[in-house]
């Protein structure tokens, strides 16, 4: 957690978790049948009554932030909607709108898109990943080919997140001069949508066809030469929300095996009183506590567009990640048998992060990515 | 049965390799694995199986002739069951069925319950399973808190069991109670062997986040039970219990002569190892891949050299029985160490399946989320290292705030 | 000093900067990490580095001005230090010297103690150790052997230390002794403050296994201490040694306001990190080495976030003192993992040197061997442990078989 | 160990026990000075007496195992010489001699040099890193070129274990037809030795450069037909001693520490009270015994000449180097601050497993191996 909030921002926070413990409940996740919609758009338009698509957009185009400081107030969030793996479009919403705003002045005007999605009117997705790859935007398979007065989409994406719900698409192609990111209505013609199994059940995916949809030129977003920056800003914000989430979560159930260390007895005493067990508490606690320094950094220069913001990002990612794994999993172990039954809510927690840790650049990938960016 | 009458390892051996060719069916390579959650007809399979192993002369191997065994030696067990590779097994049965409940019952078993029950599974009638754990207990078995009174010749028992590993499938189990709360806890529990379908006992089947349904939880109301129920003597169940427990962690651990059958791919990881999941994904070419579907393969192997030599070694006598608490220990670490290399191995691509199906990948997926299964069941990892910095290592014991006092005196935590 | 004299963070930046580059001589990238085991002239220029800074009016940033110090807050010490980049500084006396020994006595000390050997050391004339260690204590401190005893107005002290930091280039040193024998160990311990050249004092150096030489190990032979050299009160000793395990871990953790100067690449690694490791051996486009490096690159950034933000949170109150125990363990998680990193990324090139020499690699391997440093120094990782569980977390203490027992009745071991 | 010995076996393993006591002292390996020969030739010819060179060498040719089963013999003894770090030629002077017999009857007859090295009259060793290189044997760039009577070779090889000491140095060069192995007397013209700074105290390395050596046709080992199995002999035999060495060592490095938790006390009980470092206890006897599985499994594997003895070679040295470091430095941290003193025995063991996980393939370079060997 942030160590220090400022009142408008614990304001902000109380007023999401309100909404949270009302709509967000992990018994109806874990209850869901199978095809059933894990959120509803009511649900998400609440929360964007309450600013959770607005923080990271200037109050010029219909956003606006409570700190001043949207990567935070949005970072802060992030933290609320963790702890309860809340379901819903927050992370492809927001990432969509990241990249809407870095480019907003370079290519066409997206500000009506923005504020209908800021309003929560309308839902964005980000289809980035292709079937059977790996985090490689740039190496983008499905095809943008110039038709004169706009463009033709061919090829496939999948892991969309929200992808079923989504009203526009944001579509990283490459095109004959390179990437290009193409925001394409759901209901274009040739846009076929199908579900697709997710191990988060609180995140549905889906696998998106593009067979010769064709767009005109003002759903570029960007440009050739501001395309690069756009998608490291929407990555950014990806892996903010995602380290952010995951920290809210940890906390959550960390605590919650803390009580469980202090109210479950063994041969007359506490679990908490057996050293073996005391020391990997010990490791958690310090593990818990990093994770939110190299998160709350990565926020900051994000936040401040410092130099350094994609390597503290990759580090943020590549560390939080890795540790929310041992953090649950080691929850797991000392909660004992019940840790491992559909009705506990580690398992919740557990998809979320297993989730979180493979998208938008796995541990593996930011390490590489980190050893490019040292010049290595 | 002297050793003049004993066939010789190699000629059981190939006696079995021409019985098994002839008479059991071949396993299916590439049947999909059983959906988790959904497997009573593999129940129905696994006695039939059990019934043509009876039939041909080749179950209960190493149960002795008197119990409807065949008296051989553990030589001939491992023969046959090599020679099992590729064929459809009961393999179900080897756990708990065999290897702890009829593996205690010879040991500690009266003559009426060996006769009838070892019989009856080795034939393929009757399969059992235990009722231990209880919600309060965790490691703390001998904390539990089921009691047994007697009411003239017959026991009444009350109380509330789980974990109990396919009791569903199951028509005998081995449950323990307490019959003395006055005294320090291990001497106060009485062991019965019971029918499942005993009135007052009412089953349920517990959902597992890889959506396994195979453990039950059992609440028992008023059941009623002979004396003739109690396994060993009353008061004296913690012998018997320390038994089950050593023939469970030996069976897991891979070291029970009453094990028979390939188990073919281990079901942990539903089948989806590292090296699946590279050839899925298509990343085998990935160095880093490479490395570590390597490092897999070395993990596998040397938990197999591990159960071979530390098997051999409790044998023998080399170790002292407490060693199997390493096989225990080992396969807990290798296992897990499995499901982390499979999640590296599909990085990205372990989030999703293919099309509305978990697929190869999301499998993986779901056994990453029952990762600790392998520390936890059969005695939590954290009891292994106990036993063996204890009993192997002759550390100091643990300081135990409920020892020697009388068990209504214990205090208790509030989960 | 009043508010208004207090200059800003800004301005005493801008100061500093203007003087060091006009003053401090210029660190030498190229030159090589200075051969550990030699390290004499180190402290000669350590001195000479602080007269320097302390004529230049930078010395003692966040010591009070009566002292010495220049009664500044700590974001003007980090600004400082921040602008030091590139300049030699005298690191050396950063631990133990100001942030431990002289923060203990700004704490515990007697008025004479402060003004003379605060004062002292900002001048660059002392340099500060500690003797606390002994070869039977291991992290049990208070259970120290070495006693003093009053002979009139006299203490007599006998008895041995070891892992004396630098002591071998110290003046004075705070020594902990048992003073009481009769009762429970923490309550009859005093700290004194002694000269390391006082007669009867022997002092060795101990060769690590890095060729290191830094650590002392001292003999008192009925050394002679005024009673002026007791720190704190008699028999009040815990007390003092506690504050300095607390400005220790604050200190290793790197949240202490008395550290000065940026301390260049860390010497742990003798300044041979995965990086350089992978650069030295060729290896920098193998992806398995890439996937090394940014692991190195991630755990050394989150350990300075770590220390930031724990070193604000303990200052703010929003996390209590213990949490320096947080820094102390992630410190040695960090340090240890980049060892290892930098043996794998050596690969079969760690096992020789360059010529006769260890070059570059070779250094990777003999940090390796003293991997454990980090989980070692400034108390163990386990320690660490219990003080996060118990302090930070309010789990039970430990069962310590020495509470409340008088000391000479407490059991002790063989080694 | 070996669970069971025989007791031939018995006498073979305590004759080695006691010359290793009067030969082969820790004291004496800490306090070389820089320079100082780790061993001298009448040590490892006291050795070969007691049959050190001989196990894996036929009777025909010299040798003879007490067993019948030479290699499990060779690791019963690397275990004795791992379990006090000996210094001496064991590991190359076995390797040279498992390659040569591996040839014997293809190429070349080296018999006499087969029986001089099993007298210990003669040293020999294995020239197979390169500069700057990782584990590679197939791709030496040391060059082998034909000079009509023989073999021209130049080049440079590195960290050849007893380097300076060696009379024959068997070097793995690439001919114009591929790999070829040549044994060449460390006296022949064109050949400069160096000395190398090694990490290991007790296993002197060298570099040595080939300068247009020249040497006869009888100086091959083996055919080209034959070089792929020979080279594969000379490194399962290698990793066995490897393997073997570290179990020993482990075995006598577990044991010191096993005692010092009993013996040293804490807060007025001893350290083996303490549940966290009981459990640490427990890891480490777990893992031991995982060695000694491994390292027994390949034995057998190799002595049989089992098909899987490659793989079984390959997981045995990726594991036990691997719990080797982890053992090691465990115990060195349940030591305390001695356990990183110079005067400590724990670094010589920690030396000579560092090197012995760095040379003949990583566990990293095996593991490859294993994915390879697995038709991955």
């Amino acid at each position: 957690m942030e160590l220090e909030l400022t009142a408008d921002q614990k304001l902000f926070q109380s007023s999401a978790r309100s909404l949270l413990e009302k709509d967000h409940s992990l018994d109806r996740l874990r209850g869901l049948a199978p095809g059933e919609p894990a959120w509803d758009r009511d649900s998400w338009q609440r929360g964007a009554e309450l600013g959770w698509a607005a923080t990271i957009v200037p109050e010029e185009l219909g956003g606006g932030s409570v700190s001043g400081e949207g990567v935070r107030d949005l970072t802060l969030l992030a933290e609320e909607l963790g702890s309860v793996v809340a379901a819903g479009p927050f992370l492809p919403v927001n990432v969509v709108l990241a990249g809407l705003v870095a480019a907003h002045g370079s290519g066409p005007d997206h500000a009506a898109t923005i504020e209908s999605l800021v309003a929560g009117e309308q839902v964005a997705t980000w289809a980035v990943y292709e079937p059977g790859g790996q985090w490689a935007p740039e190496a983008a398979r499905v095809a943008a080919t110039p038709t004169g007065e706009g463009w033709r989409l061919d090829g496939t994406k999948d892991r969309v997140e929200a992808g079923l719900e989504a009203d526009l698409l944001l579509v990283t192609a490459t095109g004959p001069e390179g990437l290009v990111q193409l925001l394409v209505p759901a209901s274009a013609e040739g846009v076929a949508v199908s579900p697709q199994w997710a191990l988060d059940l609180s995140r549905p995916l889906a696998e998106v066809r593009f067979d010769g949809v064709v767009v005109g030129a003002e759903a570029v977003v960007g440009t050739p030469a501001t395309t690069p920056e756009v998608l490291e800003r929407q990555l950014q914000i990806a892996l903010l929300v995602q380290c952010a989430e995951m920290c809210g979560g940890l906390d959550r159930m960390f605590a919650l095996t803390m009580q469980w260390g202090f109210d479950r007895y063994s041969f007359g005493r506490p679990l908490a009183s057996y050293q073996a067990l005391k020391h990997r508490y010990a490791d958690m606690r310090t593990w818990l506590e990093a994770c939110h320094a190299t998160t709350q950094a990565a926020a900051e220069a994000v936040q401040a567009g410092s130099a350094d913001a994609p390597q503290l990002v990759s580090v943020a990612k590549s560390f939080v990640a890795e540790r929310a794994q041992w953090i649950l999993q080691d929850c797991v172990q000392l909660h004992g048998g019940i840790g491992v039954t559909w009705e506990h809510d580690l398992h919740l927690y557990l998809r979320r992060a297993t989730s979180d840790r493979a998208l938008y650049g796995t541990p593996e990938d930011h390490r590489r990515r980190l050893a490019d960016l040292s010049s290595l | 049965m002297t050793t003049a009458e004993t066939e010789s390892v190699e000629s059981f051996r190939a006696r079995a390799r021409d019985w098994l060719a002839g008479n059991m069916p071949r396993l299916d390579e590439n049947a999909p694995p059983p959906a988790l959650g959904d497997d009573d007809e593999e129940w129905v399979r696994a006695r039939e199986l059990q019934r043509m192993l009876y039939a041909g002369g080749f179950a209960g191997i190493c149960f002795p002739v008197e119990y409807g065994g065949l008296g051989l030696s553990l030589a001939h067990q491992r023969a046959f069951t090599q020679e099992t590779a590729g064929y459809e097994m009961p393999v179900q049965l080897n756990i708990p069925t065999f290897s702890i409940v009829c593996a205690t019952l010879l040991d500690m078993g009266s003559e009426e319950q060996k006769r009838e029950r070892i019989s009856a599974a080795i034939r393929g009638d009757e399969v059992h399973c235990q009722f231990l754990s209880e919600p309060s207990g965790g490691s703390d078995l001998a904390g539990l808190l089921t009691r047994a009174e007697l009411d003239g010749d017959t026991w009444i028992l009350n109380g509330q069991k789980t974990w109990s590993t396919s009791a569903y499938a199951a028509d005998w189990g081995l449950c323990l109670a307490r019959t003395n709360w006055d005294v320090p806890k291990h001497r106060g529990l009485t062991m019965f062997l019971i029918p499942t379908r005993a009135p007052g006992l009412h089953m349920n089947r517990v959902k597992m986040v890889n959506g396994s349904r195979e453990f039950c939880e059992e609440f028992f109301t008023d059941v009623q039970l002979p004396a003739t129920a109690v396994v060993g003597e009353v008061n004296d169940g913690w012998a018997v219990a320390s038994r089950q427990l050593f023939h469970e962690r030996n069976a897991v651990g891979g070291g029970s002569p009453f094990v028979s059958g390939l188990a073919g791919r281990p079901r942990a990881l539903g089948g989806q190892s590292p090296f699946t999941i590279a050839r899925a994904t298509g990343r085998a070419a990935e160095p880093g891949v490479r490395e570590r579907v390597g490092e897999w393969v070395a993990m596998e192997t040397v938990q197999h050299q591990m159960v071979a030599r530390v098997g051999r070694a409790i044998g023998t006598g080399a170790l002292p029985a407490p060693a199997a608490s390493l096989l225990r220990l080992f396969h807990a670490e290798s296992a897990q160490r499995a499901t982390d290399l499979a999640m590296d191995v599909a990085g990205a691509q372990i989030a999703a399946g293919v099309g509305t199906e978990e697929g190869v990948v999301g499998r993986a997926g779901i056994a990453y989320l029952s990762r600790q299964g392998a520390s936890l069941g059969g005695g939590s990892s954290e009891m292994a290292r106990n036993q063996i910095s204890e009993r192997l290592l002759n550390m100091p014991r643990e300081a135990a705030a409920d020892r020697d006092i009388p068990f209504n005196q214990v205090k208790r935590g509030r989960a």
